[in-house]
């Protein structure tokens, strides 16, 4: 696979280490979270098939984490975000 | 020397004669040959058996499609099997032999099975050999094993070596007959970097075979001018002898370079190249493969596909036969009888389907002698040449999990529109089957990619040529016999088996395959698949397009495994890293241990030391009563920096960080975010705001990417910064009693008193007289004891420099066994101990997860399961009688309780010979371990041959109240 | 112990490499300093940058140059200063001249520089490195972060068929052996 | 029919004329006692057991392609139980010995075939939790041994045991481990549930759940509704495809995992070899061919196919410890989707919806656990409660902190 890196331009996928779900980012406050919250946020999933966003770390490479958004049918990449500007959309500043 | 089938003219080079053997035979050929011609050239006609039935067989075709003259080529080490003969360029000395028979090839003793073939009909193996139940893997098993396979390997190391390497191009055209020629030169003319890959040692494809005019030239002299001009061009990579072999995702191509086949010896130099290909567009311009007839007896030795024999009579100067017949349901056919008569070769009758002949036997045991028509003529003839018609090959097209449709003009599968993103199909692969509407597509094809690139240069024009018509029809069996009729030659699949499987209830498509295995041969069924699915049609009373296809996976031909591994193999199977005193342990005597890419020295033996036992025993006991120096480098090492960076480390460690003091180290404890417990190490405050961090060696490069997960995704506005400084400090683990008497001579004027840099304190400092270094008086040994860095170019040097400054202290250098020793003697975890199943609880280090902060893993940890008072502890254990060594993994029993499950009560973690206790010792996790001090349990280790009473004690077996490391 | 002096080792004991024409220099003589932007801090590390070093931040896949120095972008965040400097303290020297505009970390010690050049230099780069080298899409001081026979590498184009590799330092003879062999394989 | 050697004289006797369907190809009924949904290989094995342990026979198991169109028809075919954990330890020592009097119990040959199965072990940490796992075995009444180098050596001369970057210092070996062919699992259980009068109803696409007040009636099919008192998902690849339409979000993601196969040879592989250091096992199939595998490509995937780096890596990890298979040639390559559960462990069990029940989350392994997966769903669906062996594969167990995590990777999918 090549990920289109939104500041190095194409890229080798083996440069990549996968984590899955972009979900992973929106990480509940452990000290207000219930149990049912922080397991859900832990360990369900919405598996698509279909489009998925997915984090992507560029280990082998400028070590930025990247949201990606592919088709898990096709494989086809139609987004390619970097995780820190989609946290900070989602409100994750501090 | 003489080659009775020898013609002239072709693209061969009679000048240059080459010698080679088969089957032990001298034989003469020339160069431009394949092996298959050089043989059919010496009269060679029976090369091989078959997989099941082990019929003789000959040359079928003379291309990648082969199925039948699979040959062992080269000797020794280097036997390489199942080697296509077609496709194997002649070279001087080649030796090749025969495969798949037992006795001689023309005397092969399992023939046999040809005679019960009754017995085996599809699916037999399934309905027997089911009694008396033990016979299967003792006699059954065995038998078919020995007699299933084809070629053999030599059981040695493969003695060539394999690269890889990777390629970008605007446009990949895969093929280089007239569609890929024409396509590669459109697109190069245009601007696009082009790269022209095809299987053959000579491009031209069809051309090379057939009697075609292209700009009013002879085909194969365009082709060759054509390459001649590609090849001048710097935007143009020409590939000949690679194949193209799979289609990845995202324009990513698969090819393999044969760099050295062709020759007698690869002279170190790489076999063959893997290339992955990054391409933004590709040009498949495979052509199409001819398939065969079913017809009874059709398998024999001379039957062979018309357009292997237009390829041998014009290209390579070989007449198939004597006397040869040809039998068509096309158009394309009858050429062959034409080619031959052109070049003075006998044909003894043409068949033609379409007027209602056709062949319904053959004779000839190990060759064909004759044929029997359904007019009931005889009809001598030594080859056959036959053409079902031809199926694109669309393979490539298919590896996206594409499916073709079907064509009822051509009688075959042409692609679909899912093809993989960025392939486009152009010529007798895309089901366009005559020449100058081949040339015409690939044309306008290759000019309109190039145009989508952005390259507007001139295209040129289109070559002129000449053209012909192709019909063709359906006509795919013929009955009147009762003998077999083969549909797929190399896994000798028969029309009787794809009926019977169908009567049978396996009918879709991917059942019969699986049944029968049809088509799933060395070949991927390339001759036999659409045959395959006609017969069905015709079984089921179902249209072809309703019967289905099957899946063309990757590869498109056999790739070696050598040349997927690469250079990935023995000692370069993955680099090593080496620590900065690694030149001196070797020099001292050390033995090394595989931690990860990591070499550590394990111990170092000296003079009169029997074994390990006694170097790892002495560096314990003298560290202990002494000075011991370790290389601890491959620790994690994490700079970490910014203003939030305390913040930072209070939520990725679980205990609390927000107070550490500038010049202070805190052990820190790191959960996974399901609350188990990660990784420990220490972080060392060396200023406000820079801290270094360390991490278990195992874990260091997948702490640091959790990190940046935290820094990047959770916490994106904290002021922090990571880089890892693993492998730029050198860090040795100066332990025992006598440590900061060495390094009060090694530190420049500080001070080391316990008052000035007491346990847990931290420095930058320097060494030596002015050489870096930082200073930690950390312990894992439980000594009084330092990890004193220097930026790693030193390392080396400080490894001598400590030892000669620790001789007055009889220091010794120890390895990873005596460090092992030593934290089992403390009690510490490790590697063995933080498996990823262990939580926080389990280590007795619960009170460590801070409930007034959330960090990282701290709510999930409090999940009921995970805190049960019942659950397992780490503990210590010795052996009740000292004289008994323990071994790790045993797991714990009650004393008379049963040896199961249910009773299972935890296991030995880690082991050790303590020399200070004079005995073995281990920790472990036990249910309700920390309850049970002075109780003796069964440590239980039947795959040891091990079982024996251990009383449980402290983790810490010595100086529990760590007094040592503080004084 | 006033008498024991610590020396540097190195892979340049190894030697500079010559292969057919073909040379691989180990340039021990570089210094690496890795300097980070602190959050919000990037303009005032930009101005230090150019006050400092006449350096540009560079550009994520072009490093930029002055004055012998030269910064190659290692993360969105950071990047490496690359220039000669014979003891141990560049990062020092680096720090002192930001004065707090960025966060240093010496990394001379935890990368080795390696310089490559010669007629079959592409062609050997083409067998480990997964990126496009061709002078259009990879032209003098373009820059990449990658990966080679399984180790971390850096790539820098110092011109035509003129590359600058950094790789880490414990691995280094691996990845010396990787260059090595990578040019041994392609050259007749 | 019965088969036998005797049946198969006759029949050659007589021109092979006298073979019946193996299945039927029923249109199915309105309503049924139980439906299966996937007509996998567990699906199969479950109404085959349903049937013969059970009595239960008004079954029908919907399979929306050919049956043994999914993982069954596409793995690497080992069977072992070299598990650790207890939660896994005796289901899959069930599954073994249930392997072991299959092909008797359901009359088809599906080459059964137990030559063994080795991991080898390059380091003293791996040693040390091979010795666990070992002995945990034994404690549930499995085999297994320590082998030491030679022992190694006399199995497998073939090995590298001079040259590898990562030596071979031993092996767990499990003699009763193997191969079976795969594809005739699902034909023995197809034939066997057939006979017995479960309907087996091909290419027949379960739509949606007929779900009212939290109680599950029946199911939405390409073929029209079908009302049934119990329904059992059963279709590992599809799982959160399929439960998605009652509701439910899995602790599930769907992995493409990749297997290959050489050209046929002649035997030279004695059993299954697994490398410890590097991602690779392999085994040698009855027509020759090497199949071999390693790890999961690690990205979300439905698209049964997968990546060059994973094929890349595993030939690598192949060529590390035999390079002699350097000249043998890749044929084929092929990709499943894999049901990678949050800790590598299965689930079988009741959901929160009556009357529907979930089988899945078998990541790789579910090939070797086709017969006891099969008999552990039918025995819960017959008698409402768990098998002993199988009453840690809740759905639940994540809330409870009770992950049966193996590889202790944790809660990361692609890891396990």
């Amino acid at each position: 696979m090549i990920i289109e890196h939104p500041l190095l331009g194409p890229r080798d996928a083996a440069e990549f280490v996968y984590l899955g779900d972009a979900a992973m980012i929106d990480r509940p406050d452990g000290m207000t979270v219930d149990d049912t919250g922080m397991h859900d946020y832990m360990y369900l999933r919405d598996n698509p098939a279909g489009d998925i966003r997915e984090l992507w770390y560029h280990e082998q490479g400028d070590r930025s984490w990247l949201v990606v958004t592919r088709n898990t049918i096709t494989h086809e990449i139609t987004k390619v975000e970097l995780a820190r500007d989609v946290a900070r959309r989602s409100g994750r500043s501090r | 020397m003489s080659q009775p089938n020898r013609i002239a003219g072709g693209q061969i080079d009679d000048k240059h004669a080459l010698s080679f053997r088969w089957n032990g035979r001298n034989l003469t050929g020339y160069a431009g040959d394949t092996l298959a011609s050089a043989l059919l050239a010496n009269g060679i006609r029976l090369v091989g058996r078959s997989f099941k039935y082990h019929r003789p067989r000959g040359i079928f075709s003379s291309g990648s499609e082969e199925p039948n003259a699979l040959v062992q080529l080269r000797e020794g080490a280097a036997q390489e099997p199942n080697t296509r003969a077609t496709m194997v360029e002649l070279f001087d000395g080649l030796v090749a032999t025969s495969q798949n028979h037992r006795g001689a090839l023309e005397w092969d003793l399992l023939a046999i099975n040809d005679l019960i073939s009754p017995l085996l009909s599809a699916g037999f193996y399934y309905k027997t050999f089911m009694w008396p139940k033990a016979f299967w893997e003792k006699l059954y098993e065995p038998v078919i094993r020995s007699a299933a396979g084809l070629g053999r390997l030599s059981e040695l190391a493969d003695p060539d070596i394999y690269d890889h390497g990777f390629l970008h191009c605007d446009l990949l055209v895969i093929g280089a007959g007239p569609a890929g020629l024409t396509a590669a030169r459109a697109a190069a003319r245009a601007g696009c970097r082009v790269i022209l890959a095809d299987e053959d040692f000579r491009m031209g494809g069809r051309l090379n075979a057939e009697t075609h005019a292209v700009a009013d030239m002879p085909g194969a002299e365009w082709a060759s001018a054509t390459c001649a001009e590609l090849a001048s061009m710097p935007n143009v990579r020409m590939m000949p002898r690679t194949t193209i072999y799979g289609a990845f995702d995202h324009g990513i191509y698969g090819g393999i370079e044969r760099k050295t086949d062709h020759l007698v010896d690869s002279a170190g130099k790489p076999r063959q190249v893997l290339w992955r290909i990054m391409s933004k567009r590709a040009l498949l311009c495979a052509g199409a493969t001819e398939r065969s007839i079913a017809f009874a007896n059709n398998d024999r030795p001379g039957v062979m596909l018309a357009g292997g024999v237009r390829s041998y009579v014009n290209r390579y100067g070989v007449a198939p036969g004597q006397q040869v017949a040809v039998f068509t349901n096309n158009s394309d056919g009858l050429r062959t009888a034409a080619d031959l008569e052109a070049k003075g070769i006998a044909v003894s009758a043409v068949i033609d389907a379409r007027k209602g002949d056709a062949v319904i036997d053959t004779s000839g045991r190990k060759g064909l002698r004759s044929l029997r028509l359904n007019d009931g003529r005889k009809i001598s003839a030594d080859c056959l040449a036959v053409s079902g018609g031809w199926s694109p090959n669309v393979n490539l097209t298919c590896h996206h999990r594409g499916r073709p449709v079907w064509n009822d003009g051509i009688m075959g599968f042409v692609p679909a529109g899912d093809l993989p993103p960025g392939l486009s199909v152009a010529g007798a692969a895309n089901g366009t089957m005559t020449l100058a509407s081949v040339i015409a597509e690939a044309h306008d094809a290759a000019k309109m990619i190039a145009c989508d690139l952005g390259h507007a240069r001139g295209a040129g024009k289109a070559p002129t040529s000449s053209d012909e018509t192709y019909e063709a029809s359906a006509i795919w069996h013929v009955g009147g016999s009762q003998a077999r009729a083969w549909v797929d030659l190399q896994n000798d699949v028969t029309t009787k088996d794809i009926k019977q499987s169908m009567e049978e209830g396996f009918q879709a498509v991917e059942h019969v395959k699986r049944y029968t295995t049809l088509g799933m041969a060395t070949d991927q069924g390339k001759t036999s698949n659409t045959l395959g699915i006609a017969i069905m049609a015709a079984a089921s009373g179902n249209a072809i397009p309703d019967t289905g296809t099957t899946v063309y996976r990757p590869p498109y031909t056999p790739v070696s495994i050598g040349a997927f591994a690469g250079r990935s193999r023995g000692k370069d199977f993955r680099p090593f890293r080496l620590t900065p005193s690694h030149e001196w342990a070797l020099a001292n005597g050390a033995d090394f241990v595989e931690t990860g890419m990591w070499l550590r020295a394990q111990w170092f033996k000296r003079p009169g030391e029997a074994g390990w036992r006694d170097s790892v025993d002495r560096e314990v006991a003298m560290t202990r009563a002494s000075v011991g120096i370790c290389d601890v480098t491959t620790l994690g090492k994490i700079d970490i920096q910014g203003r939030d960076a305390a913040e930072f480390l209070n939520r990725v460690y679980s205990n609390p960080f927000l107070k550490l003091p500038v010049g202070k180290v805190r052990y820190g404890l790191m959960l996974r975010e399901d609350g188990i417990v990660y990784d420990d190490g220490t972080c060392a405050r060396l200023a406000e705001t820079h801290y270094v961090m360390t991490t278990t060696t195992a874990n260091a490069g997948t702490v640091f990417r959790k990190l940046e997960f935290a820094r990047q995704c959770l916490w994106p506005d904290l002021d922090v910064h990571l880089i890892s400084t693993t492998d730029g400090w050198a860090q040795f683990a100066v332990a025992g009693p006598n440590s900061r008497a060495l390094l009060s001579k090694v530190v420049d004027s500080m001070d080391l008193s316990n008052e000035a840099f007491p346990f847990m304190a931290c420095s930058e400092c320097r060494v030596f007289g002015g050489t870096p270094a930082r200073l930690f008086r950390i312990s894992f040994s439980g000594e009084l004891a330092y990890e004193i860095a220097v930026p790693a170019r030193y390392g080396h040097a400080m490894m001598g420099a400590l030892m000669q400054v620790g001789e007055e202290f009889n220091a010794v250098p120890y390895g990873t066994e005596a460090l092992g020793v030593m934290r089992i003697e403390k009690g510490h975890a490790a590697g063995n101990e933080l498996n990823g199943q262990t939580t926080a609880h389990m280590l007795g280090l619960g009170g460590m997860v801070s409930r007034k902060k959330d960090s990282i893993g701290s709510k999930l940890s409090e999940r009921p399961e995970m805190i049960r008072d019942d659950g397992l502890r780490l503990v210590g254990f010795r052996p009740v009688d000292r004289t008994q060594m323990l071994s790790a993994g045993a797991h714990f029993l009650e004393k008379g309780a049963p040896a199961d499950m249910a009773h299972d009560q935890g296991w030995m973690t880690s082991v050790a010979y303590s020399p200070e206790l004079g005995h073995s010792i281990g920790i472990g996790y036990l249910k309700r371990g920390g309850e049970r001090f002075g109780e003796t349990v069964r440590a239980y280790s039947p795959v040891r041959n091990q079982d024996i009473m251990v009383e449980i004690c402290s983790p810490h077996h010595i100086d529990p109240e760590g007094e040592r490391q503080r004084g | 112990m006033a008498d024991i002096k610590l020396t540097a080792a190195t892979l340049s004991a190894v030697g500079d490499i010559d292969i057919a024409g073909n040379r691989i220099i180990i340039r021990d003589d570089l210094s690496l300093v890795s300097v980070a932007t602190p959050l919000g801090g990037e303009d005032a590390l930009k101005k230090t940058l150019t006050a400092a070093f006449g350096l540009n931040i560079p550009a994520a896949t072009l490093s930029s140059t002055a004055k012998g120095m030269r910064a190659v972008s290692m993360a969105p965040d950071a990047m490496l200063l690359i220039f000669a400097h014979a003891t141990p303290d560049a990062e020092m020297h680096v720090r002192a001249k930001l004065g707090g505009a960025g966060y240093t970390t010496d990394q001379t010690d935890s990368m080795l520089a390696i310089e490559v050049s010669g007629p079959a230099t592409m062609a050997a780069m083409e067998r480990i490195c997964p990126l496009d080298l061709q002078h259009g899409s990879f032209g003098k001081n373009a820059s990449g972060r990658t990966v080679m026979e399984h180790m971390a590498a850096t790539i820098i184009a110092l011109g035509d068929a003129h590359f600058l590799l950094l790789t880490a330092s414990s691995s280094a003879k691996s990845f010396l052996h990787a260059l090595e062999k990578s040019y041994r394989n392609v050259i007749s | 029919m019965r088969y036998s050697a005797f049946k198969i004289l006759k029949e050659a006797l007589t021109g092979n004329r006298g073979w019946k369907p193996v299945w039927r190809h029923p249109e199915p009924n309105p309503e049924y006692d139980i439906i299966i949904v996937g007509g996998g290989g567990h699906g199969l094995a479950t109404a085959y057991y349903l049937a013969k342990r059970f009595g239960l026979t008004n079954v029908a198991v919907l399979e929306k392609g050919w049956l043994g169109s999914g993982n069954i028809g596409r793995n690497t075919t080992i069977i072992r139980s070299n598990y650790l954990l207890e939660g896994n330890q005796p289901f899959y020592e069930l599954s073994l010995k249930l392997w072991e009097g299959l092909e008797q119990d359901f009359n088809y040959n599906a080459m059964v075939s137990q030559r063994g199965i080795m991991n080898l072990i390059h380091s003293d940490a791996q040693r040390d939790a091979f010795v666990r796992r070992g002995n945990a075995m034994r404690l549930s009444g499995a085999d297994a041994v320590i082998l030491d180098r030679d022992g190694i050596r006399e199995k497998c001369p073939f090995l590298d045991f001079d040259n590898a970057r990562f030596p071979i210092q031993g092996a767990i070996w499990q003699p009763r481990g193997g191969t079976v062919r795969h594809d005739a699992v699902a034909w023995g259980y197809a034939r066997g549930a057939d006979e017995r009068g479960v309907d087996i109803i091909q290419n027949c696409e379960v739509t949606g759940f007929q779900i009212e007040n939290g109680v599950c009636h029946g199911v939405e099919t390409s073929k029209g509704p079908i009302r049934a008192k119990k329904i059992a998902v059963c279709v590992a690849g599809s799982s959160s495809r399929v439960m998605e339409k009652a509701g439910m979000r899995l602790p599930i993601e769907s992995h493409v995992l990749q297997a290959f196969v050489s050209e046929g040879l002649k035997p030279v592989i004695p059993g299954v070899i697994t490398f410890g250091a590097g991602h690779f096992y392999v085994s040698q199939s009855n027509k020759g061919g090497l199949v071999f595998g390693g790890d999961i490509d690690g990205y979300n995937s439905y698209a049964q196919r997968g990546n060059l780096p994973v094929v890349e890596d595993v030939c690598e990890g192949g060529m590390a410890i035999m390079p002699m298979i350097g000249r043998a040639r890749l044929l084929r390559m092929w990709g499943g989707i894999m049901d990678m559960s949050m800790d590598g462990s299965p689930f079988i069990d009741k959901t929160g919806i009556d009357g529907l029940y979930f089988n899945g989350g078998w990541c790789y392994g579910g090939f070797k656990a086709t017969p006891a997966s099969g008999f552990c769903y039918a025995h819960l669906l017959a008698t409402g409660a768990p098998h002993p062996v199988a009453q840690h594969y809740r759905l639940d167990r994540f809330l409870r902190g009770a992950a049966i995590d193996e590889k202790g990777s944790g809660a990361q999918p692609n890891l396990h």
